[in-house]
């Protein structure tokens, strides 16, 4: 699947129930499952800040993708960390750096979440972001 | 006589408003409280037939605003049982108060004095310290808190001594709601000298204040945390000690003459108060205090503690719960934390419910570390807060804290 | 399209009350301006929907309040054509945003260096100038004004050097009206790489202020000279300034990482906000820019320069009046004296007959005294004063000068 | 007269006029026609703080009565004062001490006043009382 189409399937999954609460949980339930992140790449070098909870985002190459893991301290980042990484984990950095963000909002998360909130989503994005561009300029170089 | 909470809950507008849907639950008091219609529509009033800069004119308006700003400061003086109305310095808020008092006191500390303090101070009463003492190589000491939240009493007499130079600590603990003995530590303190300031943030809306029975030097509050609006404050000291600090704002009315080699600087108040004043916040801090004293803090207090020990004891029953801040003497507020769960998920979710909490360190970063907190959960009361609210919120949390586990 | 003075003035709500059974004609608005309904409402609003500290919760009214609040800074740094909206730092006023800057450069100064400034600032901008100097044993420099109430640009460019550390100076004079050549003082300055700080108290309501074009370090303003609330102004700085200077309150959003040792100051432009916000106010002054920016300042500038020289020549037709300051570029700010009269007489009756002006000395003692004055009358307009409130004032002036001769 | 007749006559000249504009044009014709202060006295020992305006307040014993003469550079705080020096002139320092100044109410004047004018009105009252005071000593003391 594409990123667009990940994402796609994202927004129709939320859109399914009508109640926050529901979402909530569904995010919860996210973050619980998230594969948690190989302890050597907890550290400070990781952590991704501009969040109340902590974020640890972690990537790696593997056959010209990149693949995320990450961890947080608080199940809720964890469940919108997940969400990131299901949708953009597996794709070319090249990829990466086209997607359309623009699936958050029609989820209403944004939206809905609170600023601090709302600046850690930015940041997250921010640092995938310029994960995928280390590796794209890696790759040129070669 | 009940406390009428049913009818007054009717002079807050935003108490009828919804969140996510919900009607909204207000426990978040600790940091900014709601205001009365009295309030809002003085601050109307004002704007609509009043407005005028202050003391400079000699116009009709001008006149107005100047009886009815120092009017408040004759209130809000006789509230705090101030000895002299010009003891009251108005200013931006409790931190605007204490940075005063702290920048004034360059020029009373030198180089291995010390300055005392309490580990359990809001940044606001704990940085201009420490920064204080970092220019002048002096010494912040930093009185322990124990176990259930109490101050260390006998560990601080013993740091009381002739090289302290000022004792800055808060009446209540913003975190932990401990009400601290001021009295008793004043007057330790004054046996040797020591002026003493008492950060007075979360005490104006739920104690009563008098100024002249704590004996202390300063108090400094702000008026948004007692129902009053954002953007004023007070700080109190004896006019002997406010006499002889040096201003560190300069210009408007704080001068009496001046030419380009020197300045006069005014009397007291005026001394303190540089620039046009914010004379419309300051009367909507005269009504609400007005408003407190027609309900009567001792009856605030007391329809308080109600709330704060059905909250306690509905929260004991919870597995999982640790409360932090277990003093004798508490204000209606609880700091807790659930085992297994993070502050600020119980928070999120708290919130998609109506209930605004606060979570995170409460700007007492080095106090919620000491306690091995990365942070907490904290409900803080107001006056409009209600039992059957309290009911509410616990069953939320439960909610909440069986999504998350 | 004519100025639809009559229309906008239903807005303003004060202007419709009665003063000593008069209508109340306001020509005080270099003192403070009246706000329109626009204003209120907001503040009105803000606390009965919106009420929240910022920031820190992680509720809904935290964030409705902080969305508001940033939202409010990312407008005014638009107004005022700002490059970051972190360079917009919210204070209390003009005065608190000259002395935040002041304060923060004593670590800048030393013995023997020159700060500069011109005669004609108000206490505001040359107390915190002077007693830094005093401080630090430098030099308090002061460009003088020439007979007209303009700078003396050729000795102005003399007294710049490397010695001058910093230059502060009015934009408009709030005793003369003289709009000071901002561009080409700052472009001379800077050809010594010094700093440059502008009081725009008196101008923010009256010119288009575009910081980039005037290429001035800092810029300074309170909202309640601009048709906003009370309590709030602005302190613009260049970011590569405001990252250099040390704050100088503490506590609050300021910290970010503190312990007892330590602190860690937060980034622009919280570092130099300690304390609550004061939100509602900073949402009024957002409202009154965008007030000002329907109206056009243009066009708000266009018209009362005609309430100027309509003002100024009907004046001079009167024997025995001398306007003091006729600078060619002037906002409508009109100070005189009558031969043989007191100022605080005129000022008594005209404030029988309605008229608010103001008399003294402006807070401008040195400016004042240079003139050989000891005081004026002072006539300030603002965009909602008329052509026949300017007719009703010179038929009671000439009736107050028959009174009093 | 005593004071207390001198007052009334004063509120009643006042209460003549319904017009705030008159009573204002009858306190400036006081003011023109106030005896002038000796130039001596216009030093600033006798300089009354407070006012806008300022005024200079000298007193002189005769016959066991206080004789007060005045000055201000503006003439309606000359009327002011030319009021309380003919109510309070060629008394005792025991009567001035005992007067009651409520007249001033009566006339509407501290209500008409603006605060730096009333203050001054304040500040003119207490030194006419440090005056009677002081003569009071003197004389007991003989
Ligand atoms: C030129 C000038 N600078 C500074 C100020 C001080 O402004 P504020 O009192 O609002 O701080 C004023 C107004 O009083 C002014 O006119
Ligand atoms: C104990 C204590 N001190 C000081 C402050 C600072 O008050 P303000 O932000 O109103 O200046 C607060 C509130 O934030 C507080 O709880």
């Amino acid at each position: 699947m594409t990123i667009k189409e990940k994402a796609q399937a994202v927004v129709e999954e939320f859109w399914m129930f009508d109640d926050w609460m529901d979402k909530y949980a569904y995010l919860i339930e996210l973050g619980k499952d998230l594969p948690v992140i190989d302890s050597q790449f907890k550290t400070n070098n990781h952590l991704i800040s501009g969040c109340q909870s902590r974020v640890w985002l972690h990537a790696e190459e593997q056959e010209g993708q990149i693949v995320f893991t990450a961890d947080s301290d608080a199940v809720i980042t964890k469940g919108i960390v997940s969400l990131l990484i299901r949708i953009l984990s597996n794709h070319t950095p090249k990829e990466i750096l086209e997607a359309d963000f623009s699936f958050l909002e029609s989820i209403g998360l944004q939206e809905h979440l609170s600023p601090t909130r709302a600046n850690g989503l930015a940041s997250m994005i921010k640092q995938i972001q310029l994960y995928a561009r280390a590796f794209q300029l890696k790759s040129n170089q070669l | 006589m009940a406390f009428p909470v049913n009818q007054l809950r009717n002079d807050f507008p935003i108490l009828s408003t919804q969140v996510h849907g919900k009607p909204l639950v207000y426990f978040d008091n600790g940091a900014t409280t709601q205001k009365p219609r009295q309030v809002i529509d003085r601050l109307v009033q004002y704007y609509e037939t009043e407005n005028s800069n202050v003391h400079r004119g000699a116009h009709h308006l001008s006149n107005l605003a100047t009886v009815s700003f120092e009017g408040a400061r004759n209130f809000i003086a006789q509230y705090i049982n101030a000895q002299r109305t010009e003891e009251v310095i108005f200013t931006r808020g409790t931190t605007d108060s204490i940075n005063l008092v702290a920048s004034s006191f360059h020029s009373f500390i030198q180089k291995g004095d010390e300055v005392l303090i309490t580990a359990m101070e809001h940044h606001s009463n704990l940085v201009p310290w420490q920064q204080l003492c970092k220019n002048k190589e002096a010494h912040l000491c930093v009185i322990q808190v124990l176990e259930d939240g109490m101050l260390d009493m006998p560990v601080a007499r013993k740091m009381l001594s002739p090289k302290v130079k000022i004792l800055a600590f808060t009446h209540i603990s913003n975190v932990l709601g401990t009400i601290n003995p001021v009295k008793e530590l004043v007057a330790e303190a004054h046996r040797y000298n020591i002026p003493v300031l008492i950060d007075g943030a979360q005490a104006i809306a739920h104690v009563q204040v008098d100024v002249q029975e704590l004996d202390c030097e300063f108090y400094a509050f702000s008026a948004h945390k007692a129902y009053g609006p954002m953007g004023t404050g007070v700080l109190y000291g004896k006019s002997e000690w406010l006499n002889k600090l040096p201003p560190c704002q300069f210009g408007g009315e704080m001068i009496d003459q001046v030419s380009f080699d020197k300045t006069v600087f005014n009397k007291l108040p005026y001394k303190f108060e540089a620039g046009t004043p914010n004379v419309a916040d300051v009367l909507g801090m005269e009504t609400a205090l007005r408003y407190l004293d027609t309900l009567g803090i001792k009856n605030i207090q007391q329809y308080e503690d109600g709330l704060l020990e059905h909250a306690t004891s509905s929260l004991l029953k919870i597995p999982g719960i640790k409360i932090i801040g277990r003093a004798k003497q508490k204000t209606a507020v609880i700091s807790f934390i659930v085992e297994g769960i993070h502050p600020y998920d119980l928070g999120t979710l708290l919130d998609q419910m109506g209930i605004a909490v606060r979570t995170g360190n409460h700007c007492a970063q080095p106090l919620v570390e000491s306690l091995g907190l990365n942070g907490t959960i904290r409900v803080s009361f107001g006056l409009y807060n209600t039992l059957s609210e309290v009911d509410y919120f616990i069953d939320s949390l439960k909610r909440a804290i069986n999504m998350l586990l």
